[in-house]
């Protein structure tokens, strides 16, 4: 298809969509339907321009100006590499969600009026666009504009989805949270724009090249607060695992999956495009601070999740996890840009593991997130302790979000472990440039991906084990029944994406060539990674010239596959006899649900073992038949806490309360008060600007 | 890339590892014994009980889920697999591209992950308490198994195995540097970790209070357990085998003399018995730890393996 | 014909008062009302083309220009919201008989007189009317504030009008050094020497000391009437007391006209003693205006009470910007005023409508609104969230501008402060929003439908602050170019 | 007359007027209070006059004349009535002690002449002293304003400043024009009938003075 005509396809069609809510005025169903299939439309028309882009046309831009909505700023698109390529992120989960989303909200929440109806539908199209226009936006104000449409129609979505108060209020602190984060875009923004006296990107970049190092530090840290906010990094994450588990489950995809990619995004295009130095490399302070945070937000947002009993928090805790992971990339390749003799192999490779993390988050985390949805819908029990069992009635969602904890966890064969052993790859290589302390540095922000990576799999293991496996423990798990087709279809499609990704991503590498390309001006991302092939994975990076490390996911895919296969028949193949069964061992006791292990009681080792974070706290009561040791009922319960929450944000937030409480308290109701202030004012006003100002 | 390993070699060395797997516990079993003043069964007895186990019919959980059979399977495949990565007879790199040391520790995770999965398959206490055990020592274990990894791999500037030994050449003890000595130490430190023994696991026990691995395989029962103690003898060979690839890299670069691939062979043999008998020793002289005490005891592997980075890197 | 339009302009609204008083019928009345704002937009809007066209007219003491026409705009425009508001406002007040109807017709009559006030003193070119009428706009909505006759209402009348007098009698020695410093520097003839076209003349001649002094009277003067800190401790008071529609009034246009004899006096002390010097004072006021309503606003728990505040965090913005000053931070500051008093007077409307629906001022009695009135409730959401400068509403976009302006104009401190405070108040005023429109509505809740003639009115407003939100129209664009070079030369 | 003695009867007839301002600060009783305002609108009318003759400006008789007529008599007259009507309590009822406010009173004057002191060429345009006193007339009738707390004492401070106004707007050369000072005082006389309204209404619904009344706070 024709490249050009891409965007604006995409736009026209997720601008049906939201006009299409106005038919919930006769029928919300049928305002559902039409929206999500306009969606759909506009996810595939971004992924035939995205992938057109990449594939077709990598390194040259298009652009394209839209109507002069302001008389003091240009609007444009302008599409180049690296927005091509976040652009397919997000279409790519937006198929999944527009195909899933309207058998789930037909059957989470069947009593929704068409007022609300419509609602979500407008604000799921606004937000797709908004956030489809972000990384395409050629100009600040768009950028800006887009952007807050993307809050506002994710925070319509988060409210809207159940009248309870909790989604106000995790709404209320979504909202806020992310206008602080827009305020200080603002001012790294408008400090460009008035020096470039222009909005649209290339007069920003002209304008930055005259920058001064403080002012050029300065910026770039206000904009990676602001995105860094929008990116749930800790510790500005604490909206992040309430605001997005209370959207509808393909929408939390979305809000996981892909919009707080939109931020690594901006970090990305400030960081190594508008901001960065016409030559030399990057001030070493921002790639430090950038790796810093992002292991912070690996190993913190992983530790957090494992305490988590509800599963789409826990998930949404992972996605800080994550753009931990993504932020170690980035910022690896911020601190080796153009730092390197021989090209900068490095770099690339560092933020083509970062790139790459993007993507395979974007699957396997829109994945498990419609795979959480469809339990939801089901069982209406977020909480994992009251499931169990579901693996019986629910045998596509359980084996597909398997496959989704599988990837998450960093394990072979998946696309979760080919991005991670890019980045220990990227990290081996620092770790081998810089001597002394930053080599060190490196080392062991290597070690802590390690960590995370072995505590997301105990933390999976639990999320599915418990979830899936075992008895169910209430009525809810007992009677649940699978998912309809279309939701199925929705994770089906995302499921594909994890195991293509993870046993052929030589194929995917080519993808980011435009993107490398762009920002690092140096070899792309195939000439480095995938020299021998596509399906050798390699890293032509060590300092003594030897050929680095090289590996074939498919040639380990195959292996696994055959072993398996010969272990099959090692077991006897079809000639086996069929098992009995029998009850599961407990001691001789009939096992109930009550034998299972539950979530709280496996993650109790490690709450122990880092009991210096999470500061546990726990109430039993024990119920006694008269004597002590005859107990009747025990109930336990148990709870951590966020230290950001409760040390920063709580603190923050008591204290501005008390104190305007305490003015409001302190102020005068009698009139001669007010004229007071009012002759005062005159009076001191005098004096100062009228005596003392010359 | 010259000197490669062909993939024919390479499967043979699997298989190699595979097939002898299960004398390396029997031998450890065999001196614990002798060390305990017993008798003790022969060093063959793993052989026999696996031989009887794939005889045996299968009594299966009723709550537990279709996944429950292939999991066996799964690990077995899992863990085979990492044994591919390992050079056994012969260094440098593979003809073909297969793994890496970050992709032997992630197809062990894999196999972990697999496992546990399964222990809460069945339901009951027991399954879900060995796989919380486990999941909990597992993630402290691997940060420092990687830095080990890198303390070698910085001055190599690859993680791949065959690559990582013919780039260190058959430096023996005297040849080690410092940075060497910390990495073998924290390494010894890791070992009875990773292979599942005292003081941090117990494999001849299925007590509640001790277990760890055993636990999480009760309700495998005749092929399947046969499969999965299988994996846990591929595991422990395979574990030693990354460790005498990283510290006692054998065997010539090149040139497939049979002297030389019979030397290498030899040299192996060597390095593994060594290791099994301080297995056998650390076993037979330590009692098995608190659970929450394990943490102390893998800090120390942390510390010597963050020294040796640093003599490493500085 | 635009200068007969000068005299007519007052006059319509004067007849609509005086036709008023003919007749007690509520319908009738009514009728007349939004007659007569129909009317008095109309000749607006011919005029607005007259100035476009010919540029500014004046005629004896009236005078318009650009400057001038964009308040005007902003009055009619509410003016007839208002009116259509009222409609059904007024039919549920006098159903729960807040309203007895034998007062209607003064109720009405006085809305208009107070409308015509306000149109002279965004018409008087003599800075001597403009203090009469501005006085005279104290009196008028005075008696509107009380009208209700409980004293609580009785007691925001009377420190309104005892406050916002002092501060106009300030405003009145201000005027008059400005005068005396006009006649030293020779400009003639009686009622000429006042007139601000005229002393605009010779403005840079004018003895600076004088005019400094002149210039801090008038500041805190008509400061006062527009609720800058700390001059605002009326305004509260005032607009929550005030029948709806009046706070609508008072809120979204009063304000602003105090604003405009400010600006009136600005050009005039820049041109005398230096554009930095008025900056500098309005930029103080504006930043004391913004810090102090903050902590008042998160701690309110009367709705009208909140908007008042938040009137004057406005009035700080709009003298933020001037105090930032340059084309931008002034064109900023005038979109400002309208932005502001659109979107403010939908606050107030839909707050009106919460309040009638549930009895009760208190933001804690309030939830649950979308359950009752989901209409009702999204219209709230909107204005609160415009209010709190999210795009892609108005406010956002003028903000945006007085931003720019500080940045451009590099007082970072400003900038620090003037973000922190709007981040914060962004998080009270969502906070107690959401708290009123989400959840299950109390025992206390309205199931009544909703009425016509209020949601007109407000969708009126709605579309245009959605609509100002999403561009600026090429022709107003002109007109506040236009106004701005005014300001700045 | 020549400039000088105008002049000078102008700059005695501030001080004059500072006299009788400090008797309204210092009234303890409200009907002290409104004499005294009283006489001083009668002072300024005596301003108004003699600048008419010295300047020989119709138009301002007329206002000399108006503001014996208004502020000087009926303005009183009505406070008068009022005190008398609603038997209020007869003090002034002070926000401070009445000493502290004659201390602020005194440093209003200091600095309100200092003030016009540091301006330079303002004299060629204000009659004499006229600024000063204004600003300090202007000032210290609202810091009574400030520190009363009945209506009525209230506005009598109100009048007093207004007063201050007026005697610099008539000193300004060639004095203000005609209507400006017509539609100011008529202002001035709705203001005051509004305000009567407020406190006899007020007084009849809750036996309460208007200016005590503080329920809306915060």
């Amino acid at each position: 298809m024709d490249v050009g005509a891409g965007p604006n396809l995409m736009a026209a069609c997720y601008g049906a969509g939201a006009i299409s809510s106005l038919l919930a005025r006769w029928s919300g169903r049928l305002a559902v339907g039409v929206g999500h299939m306009a969606a759909l439309a506009g996810a595939l028309a971004g992924l035939g321009a995205s992938l057109g882009m990449l594939l077709g046309a990598p390194g040259h831009t298009l652009t394209q100006a839209l109507p002069t909505l302001f008389p003091f700023a240009r609007l444009s698109l302008s599409v180049d590499g690296l927005s091509a390529f976040f652009l397919l992120v997000i279409s790519l989960v937006a198929v999944a969600a527009a195909i899933y989303g309207p058998a789930y909200l037909r059957t989470h929440s069947p009593d929704a009026g068409p007022a609300r109806q419509a609602a979500q539908v407008l604000a799921l199209n606004v937000f797709l666009g908004c956030m489809s226009l972000v990384c395409c936006a050629g100009d600040a104000l768009t950028f800006l504009l887009s952007w807050e449409g993307m809050t506002l129609a994710s925070y319509v979505l988060v409210v809207s989805d159940d009248r309870n108060g909790e989604n106000a209020r995790a709404g209320l602190l979504y909202m806020v949270m992310a206008h602080g984060g827009t305020a200080l875009l603002l001012v790294a923004f408008l400090a460009l724009t008035e020096r470039a006296g222009a909005f649209d990107f290339e007069a920003l970049r002209m304008a930055a090249t005259g920058l001064d190092a403080t002012t050029r530090t300065t910026l770039f840290f206000l904009a990676l607060g602001g995105f860094a906010t929008k990116a749930g990094v800790v510790p500005l994450h604490v909206w992040l695992p309430r605001a997005h588990p209370a959207a509808p489950s393909h929408v939390s995809a979305l809000m996981s999956g892909v919009m707080l990619k939109v931020a690594i995004y901006g970090i990305l295009r400030f960081a190594f495009d508008l901001l960065a130095p016409a030559a030399g490399p990057l001030p070493s302070s921002w790639g430090w601070t950038v790796l810093f945070v992002g292991t912070t937000s690996a190993v913190l947002g992983v530790l957090y999740a494992l305490q988590q009993h509800d599963l789409k928090r826990l998930l949404a805790f992972h996605s800080v996890e994550n753009i931990g992971i993504i932020l170690i990339g980035a910022g690896l390749a911020m601190i080796l840009w153009r730092t390197e003799g021989g090209g900068g192999a490095l770099a690339t490779v560092a933020l083509t593991a970062a790139l790459l993390h993007t993507v395979n988050h974007a699957a396997f985390k829109g994945l498990l997130f419609l795979g959480a949805g469809s339990v939801l819908s089901r069982t209406h029990v977020r909480n994992m302790e009251e499931l169990g069992g579901l693996a019986r009635h629910m045998p596509w969602t359980t084996g597909l979000f398997l496959l989704g904890a599988v990837a998450i966890s960093a394990l072979p064969p998946l696309n979760g472990f080919v991005s991670e052993w890019l980045t220990f790859q990227a990290l081996l290589g620092g770790a081998g440039r810089f001597h002394g302390p930053a080599g060190l540095a490196i080392v062991f922000s290597a070690a802590m991906l390690a960590l995370t990576g072995g505590l997301a799999a105990a933390c999976f293991a639990k999320a599915f084990g418990v979830t899936f496996l075992g008895r169910p423990r209430t009525p809810h798990a007992e009677h649940a029944t699978e998912a309809p087709s279309s939701m199925i279809a929705g994770m089906v499609w995302l499921g594909a994406l994890c195991v293509a990704l993870g046993v052929a991503p030589g194929y995917a590498i080519r993808l980011l060539d435009a993107p490398t390309g762009l920002l690092l001006g140096g070899p792309v991302a195939s000439a480095v990674v995938t020299a021998h092939g596509p399906l050798v994975l390699s890293t032509a990076l060590t300092p003594s010239g030897a050929d680095g490390t090289s590996i074939s996911m498919t040639t380990v895919a195959a292996l696994l596959f055959a072993l398996t296969a010969m272990a099959w028949v090692l077991r006897g193949g079809w000639w086996r006899a069929a098992p009995r069964t029998a009850p599961t061992w407990t001691c001789g006791m009939s096992p109930t649900a009550r034998f299972d292990y539950t979530a709280t009681a496996f993650a109790k080792p490690l709450r122990l073992v880092f009991a210096a974070l999470y500061r546990p706290r726990r109430a039993v009561t024990r119920e006694t038949a008269g004597t002590p040791y005859i107990l009747r009922r025990i109930h336990y319960a148990g709870e951590i806490v966020d230290l950001a929450e409760t040390e920063i944000y709580h603190r923050v937030e008591r204290d501005i309360s008390a104190l305007s409480q305490a003015i409001r308290a302190r102020s005068t109701g009698r009139i001669y008060g007010y004229i007071g202030f009012v002759l005062g004012a005159l009076f001191v006003a005098l004096l100062l600007l009228g005596v003392v100002y010359r | 890339m010259t000197g490669g390993r062909p993939l024919g070699l390479v499967l043979l060395e699997m298989i190699l590892l595979v097939l002898l797997g299960p004398l390396v516990t029997g031998t450890i079993q065999k001196m614990k014994a002798r060390l305990q003043c017993r008798q003790g069964a022969g060093v063959l007895q793993p052989y026999r009980d696996l031989a009887k186990l794939l005889r045996k019919s299968t009594v299966q959980a009723d709550t537990a889920s279709g996944f429950f059979r292939s999991i066996p399977l799964l690990v077995l495949a899992a863990t085979v697999a990492a044994g591919a990565l390992v050079p056994v007879v012969r260094v440098g790199p593979p003809a073909v591209p297969l793994g890496d040391a970050v992709m032997l520790l992630g197809l062990l995770a894999l196999a972990r992950f697999l496992t546990a999965v399964g222990a809460l398959d069945a339901g009951g206490a027991f399954g879900g308490m060995g796989a919380s055990r486990e999941m909990t020592i597992a993630p402290l274990v691997e940060p420092v198994l990687m830095m080990v990894v890198f303390s070698t791999a910085v001055g190599a500037g690859t993680t791949e195995l065959g690559t990582l030994a013919a780039h260190r050449g058959t430096s023996w003890i005297l040849g080690w540097s410092a940075a060497d000595f910390l990495g073998f130490a924290a390494m010894l430190v890791l070992l009875p970790a990773e292979t599942g023994r005292i003081p941090v696991d117990n494999p001849d026990t299925h007590l509640e209070l001790t277990m760890l691995h055993e636990g999480m395989l009760l309700e495998h029962s005749g092929p399947g357990l046969g499969c999965m103690v299988l994996a846990s003898h591929t595991r422990q060979i395979v574990t030693l085998g990354l460790v005498s690839a990283l510290f006692f890299p054998v065997g010539p670069a090149n040139g497939a003399g049979a002297t030389s691939l019979l030397l290498g062979a030899g040299r192996f043999a060597a390095t593994i018995l060594v290791l099994a008998t301080y297995l056998a020793l650390v076993e037979s002289s330590y009692a098995k730890l608190r659970l929450f005490r394990v943490p102390q005891y893998l800090g120390v592997g942390f510390v010597c393996a963050l020294t040796a980075l640093a003599l490493r890197i500085l | 014909m635009a200068e007969t339009l000068l005299w007519v302009l007052p006059l319509v609204p004067t007849v609509t008062a005086v036709l008023m008083l003919t007749t007690r019928d509520r319908r009738m009345l009514s009728a007349i009302d939004i007659g007569g704002s129909v009317v008095l937009l109309a000749l607006t809007l011919v005029l607005a083309r007259e100035v476009a066209t010919g540029g500014p007219r004046a005629l004896g003491v009236f005078r318009i220009d650009a400057l001038g026409l964009v308040f005007l705009l902003l009055l009619v425009v509410l003016t007839l919201a208002v009116s259509i508001y009222t409609v059904g406002w007024l039919r549920q007040a006098v159903a729960v008989g807040n309203m007895k109807a034998e007062f209607l017709r003064s109720y009405f009559a006085l809305v208009h007189a107070f409308v015509a006030t306000m149109v002279v003193t965004v018409l008087a070119d003599n800075l001597g009317i403009l203090w009469i009428a501005m006085e005279g706009t104290t009196i008028t909505s005075a008696i509107l504030v009380g009208f209700h006759g409980h004293h609580h209402g009785l007691e925001a009348a009377w420190k309104y009008i005892i406050v916002t007098t002092i501060g106009i009698s300030f405003g009145l020695f201000g005027t008059v050094l400005i005068y005396a410093a006009a006649a030293a520097a020779g400009v003639q003839g009686g009622a000429g020497a006042l007139s601000w076209s005229a002393i605009m003349k010779v403005a840079p001649t004018l003895d600076p000391g004088i005019v400094r002094v002149g210039f801090i009277f008038v500041v805190v003067g008509y400061g006062t009437k527009a609720g800058l800190a700390p001059m605002h401790l009326w305004l509260p008071d005032a607009h929550s007391q005030a029948p709806t529609p009046v706070s609508a009034l008072l809120s979204g246009v009063l304000i602003k006209c105090a604003l405009l004899g400010i600006i009136r006096f600005q050009t005039i002390a820049a041109a005398a003693c230096g554009p930095a010097f008025p900056a500098q004072v309005l930029l103080i006021f504006g930043l004391i205006s913004i810090v102090v309503a903050t902590p008042f606003i998160l701690a309110q728990h009367d709705i009208k009470r909140l908007l008042g505040y938040h009137s004057v965090e406005h009035v700080g913005i709009v003298a933020l910007g001037l105090g930032f000053g340059g084309p931008v931070g002034t064109y900023g500051a005038l979109l400002h005023v309208v932005n502001h008093g659109i979107t403010k007077a939908l606050a107030f409307f839909a707050a009106g409508k919460a309040i009638a629906r549930y009895g009760s001022r208190d933001m804690r009695v309030i939830r649950g609104l979308f359950v009752v009135a989901p209409i009702g409730a999204t219209l709230l959401m909107l204005a609160a969230l415009s209010l709190a400068g999210v795009p892609p509403f108005s406010i956002f976009v003028s903000e945006l501008m007085v931003l720019r302006a500080g940045i451009g104009h590099g007082d970072w401190v400003a900038i620090a402060i003037f973000l922190t405070m709007v981040v914060v108040i962004f998080a009270g005023i969502l906070h107690h929003v959401s708290a009123m429109a989400f959840g299950e509505p109390t025992a206390a809740a309205g199931r009544e439908a909703e009425a016509w003639s209020p949601l007109l009115g407000m969708w009126l407003l709605a579309a245009i602050m959605i609509l100002l939100g999403l561009t600026i129209p090429a022709s107003l664009d002109r007109l506040l170019r236009r106004a701005t070079e005014i300001i700045v030369g | 007359m020549s400039a000088e003695t105008v002049q000078t009867i102008i700059d005695d007839l501030g001080a004059l007027l500072l006299f009788t301002m400090i008797l309204i600060v210092a009234a303890g009783q409200i009907y002290r209070a409104i004499y005294a305002v009283a006489a001083q609108s009668f002072l300024i009318a005596i301003a108004g006059g003699v600048l008419a003759m010295a300047t020989g400006n119709v138009d301002l008789w007329v206002i000399a004349g108006v503001t014996l007529a208004v502020k000087a008599t009926l303005l009183p007259w009505v406070l008068h009535r009022v005190v008398q009507r609603m038997n209020v309590r007869r003090e002034v009822e002070p926000v401070i002690p009445i000493a502290g406010t004659l201390a602020l009173a005194v440093v209003i004057v200091v600095a309100s002449f200092q003030l016009s002191a540091s301006l330079g060429p303002v004299r060629q345009a204000i009659t004499g002293n006229a600024l000063p006193v204004g600003i300090a007339l202007t000032l210290t009738g609202v810091l009574v304003m400030a520190t009363r707390k009945t209506a009525l004492t209230q506005m009598v401070g109100l009048f007093a400043s207004e007063n201050g106004i007026f005697f610099t707007a008539m000193a300004v050369t060639q004095g203000m024009p005609l209507i400006i000072e017509i539609g100011v005082i008529l202002d001035v006389i709705l203001a005051a009938l509004v305000m009567t309204i407020m406190v006899l209404r007020v007084r009849s619904t809750v036996d309460a003075d208007i200016a005590d009344l503080d329920r809306l706070r915060g």
